[in-house]
């Protein structure tokens, strides 16, 4: 897959004139996007700040996001990919066919407009959301919006970033980098790590039935996963650690109470565009924390007969 | 109770992981915070020092967290494919060790990002 | 002693479903060709993090020999003939991921289903599946350049996501419909889709070609350039007629629309939609 | 930490250059992770017809931090094209091949003998990442170097013309990232790419400012770590990266640095000459002969190796431009008011014109510099080549027929391109051991690494002398880090934790009160959130500046 062409969240604040949202609801769900990053602060090289920036939205519906926009552009369900496409194509002044284009539930007017304005943006960003990444594509959804931005390239200087959702996601993309080479799905059953998303993700495994044992923690796919990924959950013994009994608790058979991240559990978190923050909490918790428990857990395997990994040769792309 | 002030600190409800943020507490529940957001505000005020769940449970009774430790350990010991999941709302430090935990286990690590 | 491989089958049965997925890298007629049946019986499986032996999942019947025929639903054994060079694998039963993945000659067939990646990254060789086979069919494994760089598969059902992701030379053809992205960033190669597709069909192709007989949505960075008879055809129809792929020649009953795309790379691959002549 | 075990090696050559020690015979004796004169009991290992050098030390290699770990998850197919690691009893897995993960980057380098190595590129801003990473990365000692050059505050206070004020600025963003020494990337180049832009002209002002130019920003920044009186000299990466006829550039940097001390990075890609793609060629001779002129300089090869890699620079404006001419995928992130970094996956081809005549510089200007206390074994890790393969480099270096033999799979159309074919130096063991640690620890000013003297850190390898170079430099017999036996027979069997190495330089603290509000304004995190804390640097070492 190609690459990702991003920055972090003060380049936009001191840079960006053009600022997009797709297929996301900042206002709702990442309040102070707007006023702490993106959008209306004064940066050093727009001292206006919002006066001098245009807002674009991109999505679905109506959300009070738009509110906020300059320019909102509604479009089909499931059809970012097809808009993304061809704005590849206008900005390259490459043919499209705008009876299909009419499909998208833009007019091709619309898309070179906002092709036109990508261009002459002196610095260009594209949030997106999971209303990009989570509906029909998925990542080539993320794929196709990295690779506009990349391209953009040619002509101004633009960036994309996905606006990460949950707390430290980021941090766990980070580290699993560091210590595996692959930011998630990391098989290292065989002693080294492997990486194929779709084999090694957690609901197509689920759904599979592919693990016969689970340690859940930061999540609860109790409350958000499809039915048959929760009800292997509950078949396989599953171990949860969360600072509240959740969904997932109730189909374990472990669960165990740890301290909050950040409110009484000290460390590190990492903001979406990877900038390591350390956390400062204000109260003391009456339960361990994540890592403590986590720490005490590998404590007592270290006591058991070391499992060495298979002794099979290694897969690799060169034989 | 004797109200503290703790500034500068981070929240980790969304993404955007604001480092701003004032907390004042009183030891068993944060009371006020400057700078948050909705969303913020009622993360860090939804979670107090208060013991008000079980330590830990197994098979859902209430049990200590040393036997569930000790029932955990042989439960991702004895698998043959265990997996590891979530890593969103723990730290850093504790995701690192989930990563060494995965190692040691011969398991699968995952996150939010894979969905 | 020197062995030499028999002319003889060597016949896994499965004796147990596992109840997670099975490694079975080792199942090549590559690697059996010269092994007697107790070393067959020995070699090692990967299921999860433990290693197990042949023989815990499988009766072994014969020694080793070019052909290696599989009986029962191996649908969750992964990795079967990864590699191989030569012979013959037959799989009586559903197969699992990454069937023939890497290989380079030889033959597999597929009384059954396939799960995703039939072929990723395949070298040459022949995989025919009978039923439904999942996505990446003779796709590039995640951040490679390019996919299957040449041989042939055929599957008799339906497909999924991304057939064909980057491939580079060789044919794909599938009777069923696929799903989203078939011929997904393609470079070269066929691609036949003897009942069409879901969506985005060809999406960022460069070059390449891909014949649907069935209508398809096209993304509107495609335009059409003729309505042709392409006489290459023929070439492929003699090479898919024995496997039961037949493509029509323009004429009488229809005729092929050619487009061109994906204009948003800008790439010069091209769809040929076959268009029967209304009644 | 320290180590507590008792060794002493008995019948080695011994290569120990920082003491004029050039291959003899003689007992080493350990205690307590330093090298005595003498010791009593303990282990006693048997180096006869071994070969004794200093451990390495890598003076410029991109190891850890947001950018390298940025391009690890960019590569999936270069994880798998290399033979990964598989954990054992005294191991963790992990990746190999290009960007190898944290624990298996300690394993590589110790496992050819290299006990110290520099990160050379760290912004301020995700200096805590950095630091993190290193703390994972096993056995080796770690310093760092925070990149300064396309800094804006520093830029704005030049451009002011507050030189002292910047002196300040950059003596506490050393501390605040807990780094060792000063870096300057692209100078001013970074900052003109967050247009889109690359500096025009080494003397013509940096785009967004009227007054300061590249040329500034080289000679203030050599300046001020002179009077920081910082251990290791500014470590600079010229502008022009990579482009035909960049050798100009990279002689007014020498010029333009008057006498203060300075450290090229990765020489070779800045000795070219040609005017464009098609006519590039090696310039190694000037530029080495200009060097050759400047005492106050030392270099680092940056060679490059045939084959697969990925590139990974601060170097923004260049990495699109090499995405542009590959076509290869391209990474990029733009780090606020600091610095960028860009990545783009490589192959280096023999039979590619350009890629010949980068693979013959880099051996060249280590041919062609005449005092190898002065110009070090690098590869620019991984942008030329993995480091695990610099033994091959050392074979190019020693063996003259192997190295006619590679050049004879050129291109043929390269040769008139190149003058490696003229050259018929070959490294000595000794010179070696200089290139690869002595030369590179005194650069660093680590008085107590590349050192086998008495009172030094006791970091030992212990070769075979083995005729293939190559093969000798790969499987160490033995090496010892801090004392501690940590290969053995060439496998792991120990593997201790390494220390961070870095300076606390004199600053004003009142200059906080400076920055504090400039921050504010331009940042988006809590100026009391960006310092690192000491604590989170492993073992940290804090070295001093005289």
């Amino acid at each position: 897959m190609g690459g990702k062409v991003t920055c972090t969240l003060g380049e936009v604040k001191n840079r960006a004139d053009l600022v997009i949202y797709w297929g996301g609801n900042p206002a709702e769900c990442h309040p102070r996007h707007f006023t702490k990053y993106a959008l209306m602060p004064k940066g050093k090289f727009v001292p206006n700040g919002r006066k001098d920036r245009t807002m674009i939205l991109v999505d679905i519906r109506e959300t009070p996001s738009a509110k906020a926009a300059d320019i909102f552009l509604q479009i089909k369900p499931t059809k970012d990919f097809e808009m993304i496409t061809v704005l590849r194509a206008i900005i390259k002044e490459q043919p499209v066919d705008p009876a299909i284009v009419a499909e998208i539930g833009l007019s091709l007017e619309q898309l070179r407009d906002l092709a036109d304005r990508m261009k002459k943006a002196k610095f260009g960003v594209m949030f997106f959301g999971m209303g990009l990444s989570m509906t029909r594509g998925k990542h080539m959804n993320s794929a196709a919006l990295l690779t506009l931005a990349a391209e953009l390239n040619a002509f101004t200087k633009f960036v994309a970033m996905p606006m990460r959702g949950h707390g430290n996601v980021t941090g766990g993309d980070v580290i699993m980098r560091w210590m595996t080479g692959y930011p998630f799905g990391v098989n290292l059953a065989r002693g080294y790590p492997r990486f194929n998303p779709g084999e090694f993700s957690t609901i197509d495994m689920l759904i599979r039935g592919d693990c016969d044992a689970a340690l859940i923690l930061g999540a609860d796919p109790g409350a958000t996963m499809p039915q048959p990924a929760i009800d292997h959950l509950a078949r396989v013994p599953t171990i949860t650690l969360d600072p509240k009994v959740t969904h997932t608790s109730r189909i374990s058979r472990v669960h165990i109470t740890t301290a909050v991240t950040g409110i009484s559990a000290p460390g590190t978190a990492y903001r979406m565009d990877e900038i390591p923050l350390p956390l400062r909490p204000a109260l003391k918790s009456p339960y361990p924390t994540d890592e403590e428990v986590l720490r005490r857990i590998r404590q007592k395997i270290a006591c058991k007969p070391l499992q060495l990994p298979p002794t099979v040769p290694m897969m690799t792309d060169a034989e | 109770m004797e109200l503290t002030i703790t500034k500068n600190a981070t929240c980790t409800f969304c993404g955007c992981v604001c480092d701003d943020i004032e907390l004042h507490s009183d030891g068993e529940r944060i009371t006020h915070t400057k700078a948050a957001c909705v969303l913020g505000a009622s993360w860090f005020k939804n979670h107090t020092a208060e013991h008000l769940y079980p330590d830990a449970l197994i098979d859902g009774k209430p049990a200590t967290v040393d036997e569930a430790i000790e029932l955990a350990a042989d439960i991702l010991y004895d698998a043959d494919m265990p997996l590891i999941y979530g890593l969103s709302n723990i730290t850093c430090e504790a995701q690192r060790e989930s990563v060494g935990l995965a190692e040691m286990v011969g398991g699968i690590i995952d996150s939010h990002t894979s969905l | 002693m020197q062995l030499t491989a028999t002319t003889a089958k060597t016949v896994l049965t499965l004796k147990q479903r596992p109840h997670i997925p099975l490694e079975a890298e080792v199942l090549t007629p590559d690697r059996l060709a010269f092994k007697t049946r107790d070393e067959i019986a020995a070699l090692p499986l990967v299921l999860g993090k433990r290693q197990v032996r042949v023989d815990d999942y499988f009766d072994v019947e014969g020694d080793g020999s070019h052909e290696l025929e599989i009986h029962g639903d191996v649908g969750r054994v992964k990795w079967i003939g990864r590699g191989m060079t030569r012979g013959r694998i037959v799989i009586r039963g559903n197969a699992g991921m990454h069937l023939g993945a890497f290989m380079s000659g030889g033959a597999i067939e597929v009384d059954g289903n396939a799960s995703d990646w039939v072929g990723g990254e395949m070298r040459g060789g022949l995989i025919r599946v009978t039923g439904n086979a999942g996505g990446q069919i003779g796709a590039a494994y995640r951040g490679s350049m390019s996919g299957m760089r040449d041989g042939t598969i055929l599957i008799g059902g339906t497909a999924g996501l991304e057939v064909g992701m980057r491939m580079k030379r060789g044919i794909i053809a599938i009777r069923g419909k696929v799903k989203d992205f078939a011929g997904l960033q393609m470079k070269g190669g066929t691609i036949v889709l003897m009942s069409g597709a879901e969506i985005r069909t060809g999406a960022w192709m460069v070059r390449g070609t891909i014949i649907s007989l069935a209508p398809l949505r096209l993304l509107p960075t495609f335009a059409f350039t003729s309505a042709y008879d392409p006489t290459f055809l023929n070439l492929y129809s003699k090479c898919l007629a024995p496997y039961g792929f037949a493509l029509p020649r323009a004429g009488k009953e229809g005729i092929y629309r050619r487009y061109m795309g994906d204009s948003a790379v800008p790439g010069k691959g091209e769809l040929l939609v076959w268009q029967p002549n209304s009644p | 930490m320290r180590g507590n075990s008792i060794l002493r090696i008995v019948g080695g050559r011994v290569y120990d250059p920082a003491n004029g020690v050039d291959g003899v015979v003689r007992d080493l004796c350990i205690c307590d992770g330093k090298i005595v004169a003498d010791v009593e009991a303990g282990r006693t290992i048997d180096a006869t017809g071994m070969v004794v050098f200093p451990g390495g030390v890598d003076v410029h290699t991109h190891v850890a931090g947001a950018a390298l770990n940025f391009a690890r998850a960019m590569i999936p197919e270069d994880h798998r094209r290399n033979l990964a690691f598989v954990r054992d009893r005294i191991r963790h897995g992990g990746i190999g091949g290009s960007t190898p993960t944290t624990y298996i980057t300690g394993y590589l380098y110790a496992g050819q003998g290299y006990t110290t190595v520099n990160e050379a590129a760290v912004p301020i801003l995700t200096a805590r990442h950095t630091h993190e990473e290193l703390r994972d990365t096993p056995i080796i000692d770690k310093s760092t170097c925070v990149l300064m050059a396309n800094n804006e505050i520093v830029l704005d206070l030049l451009e002011a013309g507050e030189y002292e004020r910047a002196k300040e600025v950059v003596g506490w963003s050393i501390w605040a990232a807990k780094a060792y020494g000063v870096k300057a990337v692209n100078p001013g180049g970074v900052t003109a790419w967050k247009w889109g832009k690359d500096v025009k002209g080494f003397r013509e002002p940096v785009p967004g400012y009227s007054k300061v130019t590249p040329a500034d920003i080289v000679s203030s920044l050599a300046k001020i770590v002179d009077e920081l009186r910082l251990p290791h000299a500014v470590h600079l990466h010229c502008n022009n990266l990579g482009a035909p006829g960049n050798v100009a550039t990279t002689l007014e940097t020498m010029k333009a640095l008057e006498g203060s001390r300075a450290h090229l990075a990765h020489l070779q890609y800045h000795a070219y000459g040609g005017d464009d793609w098609t006519n590039f060629r090696s310039e190694s001779v000037r530029i080495a002969e200009e060097f050759n002129r400047n005492p106050n300089l030392t270099t680092d090869a940056g060679a490059v190796l045939f084959g697969n890699t990925v590139t990974i620079t601060a170097d923004g404006p260049w990495q699109h431009l090499l995405h542009k001419l590959t076509g290869r995928k391209w990474g990029n992130i733009d780090v606020e008011n600091e610095t960028g970094c860009g990545v783009v996956p490589y192959v280096y081809k023999e039979k590619n014109l350009v890629n010949a005549v980068q693979w013959a510089v880099g051996l060249e200007l280590l041919l062609l510099i005449d005092d190898p206390w002065r110009i070090y074994l690098t590869t620019d890790h991984p942008n030329g080549a993995a480091f695990w393969r610099y033994p091959e480099i050392i074979r190019l270096l020693m063996d003259l027929d192997f190295r006619r033999e590679q050049i004879r799979k050129l291109a043929p159309a390269a040769l008139n391109r190149i003058f490696l074919p003229e050259l018929n130096r070959c490294y000595t063991l000794y010179e070696i051991a200089i290139i690869t640690s002595a030369g590179p620890a005194r650069a660093l000013g680590l008085a107590n690494k590349g050192n086998l003297g008495v009172g030094a850190d006791a970091d030992v390898a212990v070769f075979n002398n083995d005729k293939d170079a190559a093969k000798m430099f790969s499987y160490p017999r033995y090496v010892i880090k801090g004392g501690e036996i940590v290969i053995e027979e060439g496998e792991i069997r120990n593997t201790v934790e390494g220390k961070g190495l870095l300076v606390r330089p004199h600053y004003d603290p009142s200059v906080e009160d400076f920055i504090r509000p400039l921050f504010e304004k331009h940042y988006t995190m809590s100026f009391d959130n960006y310092p690192v804390e000491l604590e989170r640097v492993e073992h940290a070492e804090v070295r001093p500046c005289n």
